[in-house]
């Protein structure tokens, strides 16, 4: 298991390929990759900037990881989460499960980018043709992280 | 005790972290971010809503009737938007 | 959109790059990759060969992947699949989608594997320590489709 | 009629592909499965279960009322496995 909280880019390719190196009980990785779109709320979005709070979030991602295990059969997991300043098609966010099955490696990813979304302290502010600001929560996310509570 | 801000309320109150005295009555979250309210009306403005001011104490998300003591590490933030 | 059979392997870092490039309006790309186990029923597999029917393969996955962009509003859809033979560890399949919508592209990704599974002409022949067999189809691939069921 | 025959369905049967002349009252895909058994003890019994056999006809999966005609490319296999 493997999380990165980083300010420098990762390769999508590299990551994967060490995240399966040798694995011959794996039957499927689900990835997700989380990128910044050009255009947020009918704003062009020409940069984005991610605050963390540094210690709490490697502290919740391995939690969440942690969480994942325990409700799924996972040969491994990988979270790789981005801070400071992006630009629009500049990877954010990458995480990655193996499993035997593929329906445990499907639900523990989709799981995992939900749980983030609510529970790693990172704040996005965006600099659109409007000004500089704050994302906002999505009721959405919440949500979504709701599917999850046991 | 040490307390920490992050994203708009770091930009609003000002500052990324401030060190206080804790008057002995406050001893929860929510009372902090009461407390809190009347140190300045930058502090007031910015924790005017509690609704979007959460709270981790020692680096873990706290509901604000979580208690907290003076050797904690305190972080107010909004509703967190990662991933 | 892109869907190949072959019987070559494939870089899963070169293709994610390169149904990425470019790209500034995703917001997020779902990826699964099938791989070959090393132990299936309790047997342990020493190969898989992958038989497939040339013509209605291709047609039926460009059916699947039709049916993805109608259902999600998707940027792109990649599926590549295998045929022949393959050891343990080896890549068998890999289904990408791009949306600016992480919930698109997770449901499109799975969606797109639950039907693959069900619809497309391959089958597998796997050699074990107990002799050669085909693989069965499972009911609980089955089932996995007909939650898409409209 | 070309009749391809994939998995083991082809393996049991012994030929990946057969050309037959279709009587003209076998006019579904059912009825072809039915007609089929009659051409050798291997047909038969690679056929006896009609739940395993699946029917494609011009590349596309279809019911067993499905009609089919002579110059269609049918196809008899097992339940895909593939992903």
């Amino acid at each position: 298991m493997a999380i990165r909280v980083q300010a420098g880019d990762f390769d999508v390719g590299a990551e994967y390929a060490a995240f399966t190196a040798g694995r011959t009980s794996v039957g499927g990785v689900a990835m997700f990759v989380g990128l910044v779109r050009d255009i947020a709320g009918g704003a062009s979005v020409s940069a984005m900037t991610l605050e963390h709070y540094p210690g709490m979030t490697e502290k919740q991602l391995e939690t969440i990881a942690e969480e994942a295990r325990r409700r799924w059969p996972l040969d491994d997991v990988l979270v790789i989460h981005r801070h400071g300043r992006l630009e629009p098609g500049d990877r954010i966010v990458m995480v990655a499960t193996a499993s035997a099955h593929r329906d445990a490696a499907f639900e523990s990813c989709r799981f995992l980018m939900d749980w983030l979304k609510t529970k790693a302290p990172f704040w996005k502010l965006e600099a659109t043709s409007e000004g500089e600001r704050w994302v906002e929560a999505k009721e959405s996310d919440d949500a979504a992280a709701a599917r999850w509570a046991e | 005790m040490k307390i920490l801000y992050f994203a708009w309320l770091r930009s609003k109150i000002g500052v990324p972290t401030e060190t206080v005295e804790l008057p002995a009555e406050v001893a929860t979250a929510g009372a902090l971010v009461e407390w809190l309210k009347t140190r300045s009306p930058r502090h007031a403005e910015a924790l005017a809503n509690s609704k979007v001011v959460k709270v981790a104490v020692n680096q873990e998300h706290v509901p604000y009737d979580h208690p907290i003591s003076s050797t904690d590490e305190v972080a107010l933030f909004p509703p967190v938007t990662g991933g």
